[in-house]
């Protein structure tokens, strides 16, 4: 099976497997971090050295780092926590449509509570506009959630301008950053960032565990989500785990080490693939044609029924949406919200390019594609939208 | 997810194409499936069929294994036709069932277009 | 070093590494188990056989268990989450002040709320009454949690009894199984357990990882503390970790197929220690002489300072407390809820064996412990309480 | 989070015991320390010195390294010892440093019992 399914995960790096299974059969680092004996001292420096390499790589500290079990508890614990913390302040949250439903749901529970939301549309081609997002911005407003890298079409905000403006007016940037770490540089001073989620799985790290940033000088408290013991500054208790946090710490650190060639490598292979894939008659890219992370090719294809099409490439690992979803048959949210009708969100694959990704594989891969969408579209009814009878 | 009958039907429909003759429609492309017969009857029987369809490999599975069965029977068959062996066969899962409806009214459609004709034939 | 902190957590068993190992190191297994190409459906079916192995350990079916983050969560989600769903019912909950701090202060949190709480106090052997328990139960209460073994005394709670009680009073009961599977057979039909949580870490396996149990008959629902995506029946969202449950899995599997002779075999060294140590002139036996679970023998001696003994003791992996809270300096709730003075609490250590330990070990740990406490005793002014001045 | 010095004079404090002499003491054991000391003087300078402690670690250490400082020192010394010089060489914590006061306390109750002693003999 050809794996193009970056997007939703990531296999662990050979090396950061090494470091983790070193970490579980170690006779030494397995002991409770918040044990006062030397072994679980020892257990407590390693994670608060891995913090400090994590913290590093964004240009934060290590005592502005959370550890979290992924990207999902990230964006709620930043979300929920900090309305939560805030909610005397003002009760009104600016996000978008197309964020992960791990940051969608925490502002529709924040919604029920009583807080009220501004949900920014992107333009067709997935971009928020800044404009929108200052006008979106009152007296009210307490925190924005915007993320990097969207997980269906790659497309890339400008968390930048946006830090910048949430600055400017005062109000908290959160900022999930699970897909960009790695494809693109993260510096949460440059871009004024106050928050920001990371996972490590989908930067060649283990499942199961992320990190929460949180600006130090901003950011006073949030309410935690979980309670009991005062691991983490009281904000996520649990003992941690050592072996997932080495993991993730050496995986973002090779992920960081690369930015300088591996993202610019496989840009170059998601463009052959679209340039291979974009001969099909009526294909649409999804998403901005340039400002997009690497990774991620999205395509609709009109005429053709969502579920055949991946079915007809099943010797391969693809995603019709966020694999998040992908249980379901509802077509995506997140390319209904750039205009494409039911059946073109439907009929959309998201090829996800990674590390291991080769130009073979796109070869057949877009072989298949290219026969798949043909035979399909040659066993359809011509007519459009006959009814019965 | 998707049985080994599904998967046979869905790369190798050998009925899959257009005929002049009686044909049926039902569905369409924003419910998700659209499916299409048409067909051929000489001697009482039917000697032709073919099927055209957008939806779900199961429902295109459905759609040649109806076929199947239906060549070399009475076109009255067409009207009794009810999915329930297909599904079986194909081990189509319950919360899809419903979509294989569109293949009953669409071969309902087109005995009654074969109906009418012949009728007009008689006249 | 020595290890005698198997309470605070536990090496993770051989097998268990090269499950996870393998789990990491594999082609196959890494994909994400929501999306539904082939990859990811072979993770999906490795995390629901190791639902189904799990749920058999504790005669629960597989749609009953919920994945999380660790014990600590599991006792979030299911007092926070049980007493949110039920608020309209009643509000008010029953719980222990021995329980551990994930439950403590999940129902502080509750308290904060406006929820009433009913915080029994056990007698001096550690044990909860059953009359108080069920005098407690109000037509308001909707929940009653309390933990099979205590962490830092090993006290079992009878919770075959609190069950039927809960089940005839129609109340939910919770019970913290962290330190008990492994140690305690666990049956949650037999015993009319509503929920439960449970913790690998604590039985061989990785830490970051635990199990909810929830009876499907009796619970339709709780609220969920993190949102995003359906995964875990929408009580719990986020990527499941593959190598973290399939380790889980086979950790709790080996403790569960070691439950004939293990615990046997572990107390009859935890009475060895106490042979040796009960020498010692004025050190009394925390928690109750014959009910309590294999692996602790928790021990106070008079008149020797907590902090110096345990430095005394720094060869050995030891707690003196519950490690969660060995960072603080505050004298053990636990233990001064058993009616012990701050400097008895404070002068406590907790002994803790497990799968490795060995009776040498034990002879050394005595040894050290005998000569510790002499020579502070020796140490210390005879005078007790001299004012300065 | 114990220095190698602390662990010296944990593990092998010479200076531990009780003398016949002056001695004063400080704190109890419900504060979680208690220190005691005791000393002889001869030729104006102190000859003999020990201490007794219940407490943590670092005070344990705090007043072995008390007492090596103090030996051959005049007994006025103990009056104005203050804790900082032991602190440092013993690297105790910021949130320990007040327990190192019942040490200095102890000191000084220990000169006031033998300058009191001292002022008898002239009487
Ligand atoms: C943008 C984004 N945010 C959050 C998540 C959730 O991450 P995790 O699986 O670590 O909870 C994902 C991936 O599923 C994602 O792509
Ligand atoms: C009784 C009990 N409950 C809950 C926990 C918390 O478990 P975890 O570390 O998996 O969150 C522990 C251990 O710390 C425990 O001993």
């Amino acid at each position: 099976m050809i794996y193009l399914d970056y997007a939703a995960t990531t296999p662990v790096d050979e090396n950061v497997v090494d470091v983790m299974c070193q970490c579980l059969g170690s006779q030494e680092l397995f002991a409770n971090t918040a044990s006062s004996h030397a072994a679980g001292r020892k257990a407590h420096k390693a994670v608060e050295a891995a913090r400090d390499r994590v913290a590093g790589l964004i240009n934060a500290a290590a005592r502005e780092l959370i550890w979290t079990s992924g990207a999902t508890e990230s964006d709620n614990l930043a979300i929920i926590g900090a309305a939560h913390f805030r909610r005397l302040r003002g009760k009104h949250l600016v996000t978008s449509v197309t964020e992960h439903k791990a940051v969608v749901d925490s502002f529709h529970l924040l919604e029920k509570e009583g807080f009220t939301i501004t949900w920014l549309h992107p333009d067709e081609f997935g971009v928020i506009s800044l404009q929108d997002l200052e006008a979106a911005i009152t007296d009210e407003t307490t925190l924005v959630s915007i993320m990097h890298v969207n997980n269906e079409t790659g497309v890339i905000q400008d968390i930048g301008a946006i830090g910048e403006i949430c600055r400017r007016r005062d109000v908290l940037f959160h900022v999930d950053a699970a897909q960009s770490f790695g494809r693109l540089p993260i510096d949460v001073r440059r871009d004024q960032i106050d928050m920001l989620s990371l996972s490590a799985h989908k930067a060649y790290g283990p499942k199961g565990v992320g990190v929460l940033f949180l600006d130090s000088e901003r950011i006073r408290r949030v309410e935690p989500l979980l309670h009991g013991g005062g691991h983490e500054r009281g904000l996520r208790p649990g003992t941690l785990a050592t072996h997932q946090i080495l993991g993730m710490s050496r995986a973002l650190e090779i992920a960081h080490q690369n930015l300088a060639q591996e993202p610019q490598h496989i840009s170059v292979l998601r463009d052959y693939l679209w340039q291979l894939v974009g001969v099909i008659p009526s294909i649409q890219l999804n998403g901005h044609p340039s400002r997009r992370a690497c990774h991620i090719l999205n395509v609709s294809v009109a005429d053709v029924e969502g579920e055949s099409l991946l079915y007809g490439m099943r010797n391969f690992a693809l995603s019709s949406g966020s694999a998040c979803i992908s249980d379901s048959a509802e077509p995506s949210y997140v390319l209904k919200s750039l205009g494409r009708s039911d059946q073109l969100a439907q009929g959309s694959i998201r090829f996800s390019l990674g590390r291991y990704t080769t130009r073979a594989e796109l070869d057949q891969a877009a072989d298949t594609f290219i026969a798949t969408v043909t035979r399909l579209r040659d066993l359809s009814p011509n007519q459009q939208s006959v009814g019965s009878g | 997810m998707y049985s080994a009958a599904v998967e046979q039907a869905f790369d190798h429909p050998v009925h899959a194409g257009d005929l002049s003759g009686a044909s049926g429609t039902a569905g369409s492309r924003a419910l998700g499936t659209e499916v299409a017969f048409s067909m051929q009857v000489a001697a009482g029987m039917i000697s032709q069929m073919t099927f055209q369809a957008y939806g779900c490999p199961h429902t295109i599975a459905a759609c040649e294994l109806a076929v199947e069965g239906l060549l070399g029977k009475a076109p009255e068959t067409l009207e009794k036709w009810v999915p329930d062996r297909v599904a079986q066969l194909l081990e189509v899962p319950v919360e899809k069932t419903g979509r294989l409806f569109f293949i009953q009214d669409a071969l309902r459609n087109c005995w009654q277009d074969w109906d009418t004709n012949k009728l007009d034939e008689r006249d």
